[in-house]
């Protein structure tokens, strides 16, 4: 898929350059892809700009803004889908897919399933994960919901490059893809990025960092506390830095080659950590690598809270934290136990 | 509590002589009500001796409004059903057999089995999704009537619910939004004057839907769904705006639900005088008694549909019987078109 | 795709004069809307200079609407807010000190900053709930409704929401239940004619917003959200009758958005027009005018209303900036009554 | 709370007429207890006949069938709670929830904690899972979602006396419950339930069957084919059953005693395995006694697959599969291998 002109021809972009980018390809390459959700078309572009641009250049037809109706949004997409279509729906804030719950799950979700392979919708939703700046319902990482539910894909980049070879494979799948964003780096984590068309594939992680003491398995934003904690951990503990990018398919190969020389293992995640994704790469891992580990694989995920507004509470990974993760578990491994006894 | 629900209409059938569909067409819609009539009693009758073990929604009620919808759509047309379908599904044409073979979780199936009652499809014939959940059946017309608009095509989508689904919140945002953006979608609202077990007074304080819906800025008519003359004319319509460009419709057909909610559910709750006046237009009989006095259809013709029912019911039901179950392997097919990486568990 | 606005109503202020208020109440209605455009403007502001890290949702042009319902709406009444909920937090009389400190995340906060701005709540003073989610505050004003007719109290519950989340599925489903149980409940739209970025001709097929929720069969009404007396009398009067059983009614108070939709964001797009149409009817200095010129408040009073504002609002920024943040432990405080066994991560 | 009378006075009871039953008491005991569903008033009593009686009983006010409106009825249920009342919301088919996600998730699960304290929202949702024979839509394990969501307790009985006792303690808890019922058990399984009030407390676990070679770990209508599991191989393997009866609280204590004994377990549910409640028991076990375990924790959860239609397809653990899991566990138990490789 990478063209000639892609691999010479780069851009520094944001990732929200690159989904914008990755929309204007995908318009460009096929007419069946169209894109719905509120405040989409021009002037506005979108809340965040994702899509500034597309209705002037692509029509108001393909670029689609609608009332407020999450619901409607994901049921018009599904209906579109069925129809032939290859819709994007784009879902500003995560927590907004409570009100669509029932078309994502109940009808995309199953829809090739319940029909026995006639009846397709391969739709893509967009969603973004917000700031604890605007309160627990604009703010959830809600990825174990869908990785959970069989018929969906979930995806999650942590960087401009993946974001729009990711987006653009996503659109492109016969699956219905849960593609979500983070609100904090979709303006503050720059790349080079092609500018012409590239697929990311869905279903492989990659190595970020290697190291040799402890493998960190993240994606999304925490992959950027994460290899700053990696980073000051330089010297002290070797830290090999995994980025999954999809969850679904989750590529616990690349995982295990890694735990199977580090032997000792923590999943970082912005999602609760209880009954949460990094329970599901535990479990494999484990099972997998029993009775060859050091330790047993860590878990530091988000507290077993809502999201606090105040800035001073955190509930979710931060490079201290993470900083903090690791060092127990370093700590575990010296004395053999579990660290509640410590 | 318990309020009065509305009157069923005791209108006579005027508006039948209004455009009288071909011959063929009068026939083909007695022989769908029919089989639907006969295929739902039989379901029935085999779930009762413990020989079907599945979700049944009778159609009881609706013959009128799916044989008047087979005849308004035409074949490019879509449409998008709920769980009680087995009428819909004739009025797009499905063979019998395969409505049945899925009945009985069977490969014969218009899904494999894997769907099951709830969820016939057939895109070939135009039956894109039908759902088990009330009212969501709405937005992916709307989904589809956007294709047809993007498509610029001469397809018009309709959509059936029941209206108890007129209650839910995807209803309204579907209206608003087929409304706003012209679409060439049909709301066929099927109300058989019950939403499971309470009637429709005491879920709406405005009871009268196609007035509510109107305010929604689309076209929204009620018409008499005992009346598949009456009702063919207000769906042949509205389909017709549909593909004009003139956007969508709300019609309310007004009929009754002639049988308990699902399958062998207790129905002892109904007024016993709003049944016996609904029974008394039960629509096939009504239709036949309608054809043949006002000379459309002689009796031996009407005689031989009849025989003709009572055949496909059997063969069909014979099918399904026959029809292989999904092999182990079909639990895990279908869930992906590429499942590379995916779990399996 | 970009259609026409609903005009910004020309009525002038008659209705001002059929049932004025007393001087007190005319007062602080006049302080009311001073406070919530000054303290708007004021927030506004610190964010730019980048000293609040809050989402901010102005409340400007909502003056005259938030003033009336302060007076319209009984001590014992509640409330359901949204995300723009700084004029409401004011009429419920929830002091400025602790509106202001939990946008600052802070433990003088209404929810000792856990909540922010979008999240206050006052339980003894009547605001209830507010919440981020479009439209979700109608079904909880349903359920206060409810408890309140099960206590055969005389509390009404009063909701505010604005034009754009009459398009979401609960606020139907809420109007038809509210109706249907004739609950004490006053859906208050706060129509500012955008949804964020969207005009409302551009998202509702018929943007008669209160033509659309009388078809519910529930009082509907529309009124100059501009005239803080028209705006009383009709939010009075759908509160007197929730009281007296008569049921829920929806008031939909026709303003105009007088910022962009969020704390900074653009307002480029709106059209210049009838942006000044609007900003000639800036309800603060409009109802200082009309105050003066009827005689009804002096202009030493008035000054010194604005002097008092002046220094509230100074005040409640300077406590707000002081009051402690909330200590680690509140993290985990709060989640759940009884935690025992609960995970903590 | 169990009265004297309790602990005598018993009868035989369907897990629908104890639910019945605690609604009925509850009624009694407290006049804002209310109700509120589709079709719960008499003369049907709800489609399931758990409210039989209790209109007619208590009242249309307190017991209130309302229109076909999920979210609204969440949403109401919270309202009324923040208005002085304790509403049970009964759901009919879990599926639905996914209507009311937002009302659930945003609403009931973080008032207390958006609020600072001040607002709780103790709502009791009674939902159901339902049978494969109602298709892909109507039959969905979804505890999983709510025990990833902070602010949401989540029970899940296999029995009319749990079902009882847990319904009332979950009615007068001050936080929000999501009550869990399994259709294909709601008539079928049968018990002597005391007919006073008691209470089973949220949290605790209850070990039903004893046994030294592996500890199954499971909850909801699992519990019989687990039982039954156990009894098939008695003489062959030694199988402890836990009913963990409340999913949050966890009684992870319970667990860990048991497989701290046996040195093996497996974890069964009826919920998609992957990404599901299996993988937090397992990964809690995992941390808590590593190093001591035979093999790895194993899971034997749906597949992840929608429910299939046909009864000729099984997604979910039946008697015979949970038998060849064990078995598969013990084999690898024998040659200390990974299964994959056996
Ligand atoms: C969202 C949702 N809620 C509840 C149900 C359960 N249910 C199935 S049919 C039905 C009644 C629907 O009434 P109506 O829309 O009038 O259709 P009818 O069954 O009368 O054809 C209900 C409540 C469901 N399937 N989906
Ligand atoms: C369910 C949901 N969808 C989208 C949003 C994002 N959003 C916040 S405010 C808003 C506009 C709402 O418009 P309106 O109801 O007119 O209220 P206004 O902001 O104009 O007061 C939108 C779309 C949200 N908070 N909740
Ligand atoms: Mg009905
Ligand atoms: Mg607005």
């Amino acid at each position: 898929m990478t063209t000639v002109e892609s691999a010479t021809d780069t851009k520094q972009m944001t990732i929200v350059a690159a989904i914008q980018n990755a929309l204007d390809i995908a318009l460009g390459l096929d007419e069946r892809v169209i894109i719905l959700g509120e405040d989409i078309a021009d002037p506005i572009g979108g809340v965040m700009k994702a899509t500034k641009g597309l209705s002037t250049k692509h029509g108001l037809d393909r670029v689609r803004a609608t009332p407020i109706v999450e619901q409607t949004i994901i049921g018009t997409a599904v209906g579109a889908a069925l129809g032939g279509y290859r819709p994007v729906a784009e879902i500003m804030f995560m927590d907004f897919l409570c009100q669509a719950m029932d078309q994502i799950i109940n009808h995309a979700a199953k829809s090739r399933y319940m029909s026995g392979g006639h009846s397709p919708a391969p739709i893509v939703v967009r969603a973004m994960i917000g700031d604890s700046k605007f309160g627990a319902q604009h703010s959830q990482a809600l990825e174990g919901w869908f990785m959970h539910t069989p018929g969906l894909k979930v995806v999650m980049p942590s960087n401009p490059y993946d974001t729009k070879g990711l987006l653009l494979s996503a659109i492109f799948d016969d699956d219905p893809v849960i593609f979500i964003e983070n609100m904090g780096m979709s303006y503050s984590i720059k790349g080079e990025v092609p500018t012409g068309d590239y697929r990311v594939p869905l279903g492989e992680a990659s190595v970020l960092r290697e190291g040799s003491d402890i493998t960190l398995i993240t994606y999304g934003a925490e992959v950027h506390p994460s290899m700053a904690a990696a980073q000051a951990l330089e010297g002290e503990i070797s830290v090999e830095v995994i980025d999954l990018r999809s969850l679904v398919p989750l590529d616990i190969s690349t995982c295990v080659r890694s735990v199977s020389e580090t032997k000792r293992a923590i999943v970082v995640h912005g999602s609760t950590e209880f009954c949460g994704p990094g329970a599901e790469v535990a479990t494999q891992l484990t099972d997998r690598l029993f009775g060859t580990l050091d330790v047993p694989v860590a878990r530091h995920g988000a507290t077993y809270t809502p999201v606090p507004f105040s800035q001073q509470l955190h509930s979710t990974p931060t490079e201290e934290s993470i900083i903090a993760a690791i060092r127990t578990l370093r700590q575990r491994d010296a004395v053999g136990q579990h660290p509640e006894s410590i | 509590m318990r309020g009065k629900v509305l009157p069923v209409h005791e209108a006579g059938h005027d508006a039948m002589t209004n455009t009288l569909p071909d011959r063929a067409a009068l026939e083909w819609m007695y022989s769908t009500m029919l089989l639907a009539k006969m295929a739902d009693e039989r379901a029935a009758d085999e779930a009762r001796k413990g020989l079907l073990a599945a979700a049944l929604y009778p159609v009881r009620g609706l013959e009128a409004v799916c044989a008047a919808m087979g005849v308004a759509m035409a074949p490019q047309d879509q449409m998008v059903s709920s769980y009680r379908n087995l009428g819909d599904a004739l009025s797009r044409k499905i063979p019998l057999r395969a409505i049945i073979a899925e009945a009985y979780g069977r490969m014969g199936g218009t899904s494999k089995g894997k769907g099951g009652t709830m969820h016939l499809t057939d895109n070939e014939r135009g039956l894109i999704a039908t759902t088990g959940i009330v009212g969501a059946g709405m937005p992916l017309a709307v989904g589809l009537g956007l294709a047809a608009q993007l498509d610029k095509s001469d397809r018009a989508i309709a959509v059936t619910f029941g209206d108890g689904a007129t209650s839910i919140g995807a209803a309204h945002e579907s209206f608003n939004l087929a409304a706003l953006w012209k679409l060439p979608v049909v709301f066929v609202c099927q109300n058989n004057q019950w939403g499971e077990h309470t009637p429709l007074a005491e879920y709406a304080a405005n009871p009268n839907l196609a007035e509510r819906t109107a305010a929604y800025g689309l076209h929204a008519e009620a018409v008499d769904g005992f009346d598949p003359m009456a009702t063919l004319q207000s769906i042949g319509g509205a389909l017709d705006r549909a593909r004009a460009g003139e956007g969508p419709s709300f019609i309310e057909c007004r009929s009754y639900r002639l049988t308990g909610h699902s399958g062998l559910s207790d129905y002892s709750y109904v007024p016993t005088e709003e049944l016996a006046a609904a029974l008394a237009r039960d629509p096939a009989p009504t239709f036949r008694t309608w054809l043949e006095q006002n000379g459309h259809v002689d009796a031996a013709t009407l005689d031989q549909i009849e025989q003709t029912a009572v055949e496909t019911v059997d063969d069909a039901f014979a099918f399904a019987q026959q029809s292989p179950h999904p092999s182990p392997d079909e639990l895990m097919a279908d869930v992906y078109a590429s499942p590379e990486g995916v779990p399996t568990r």
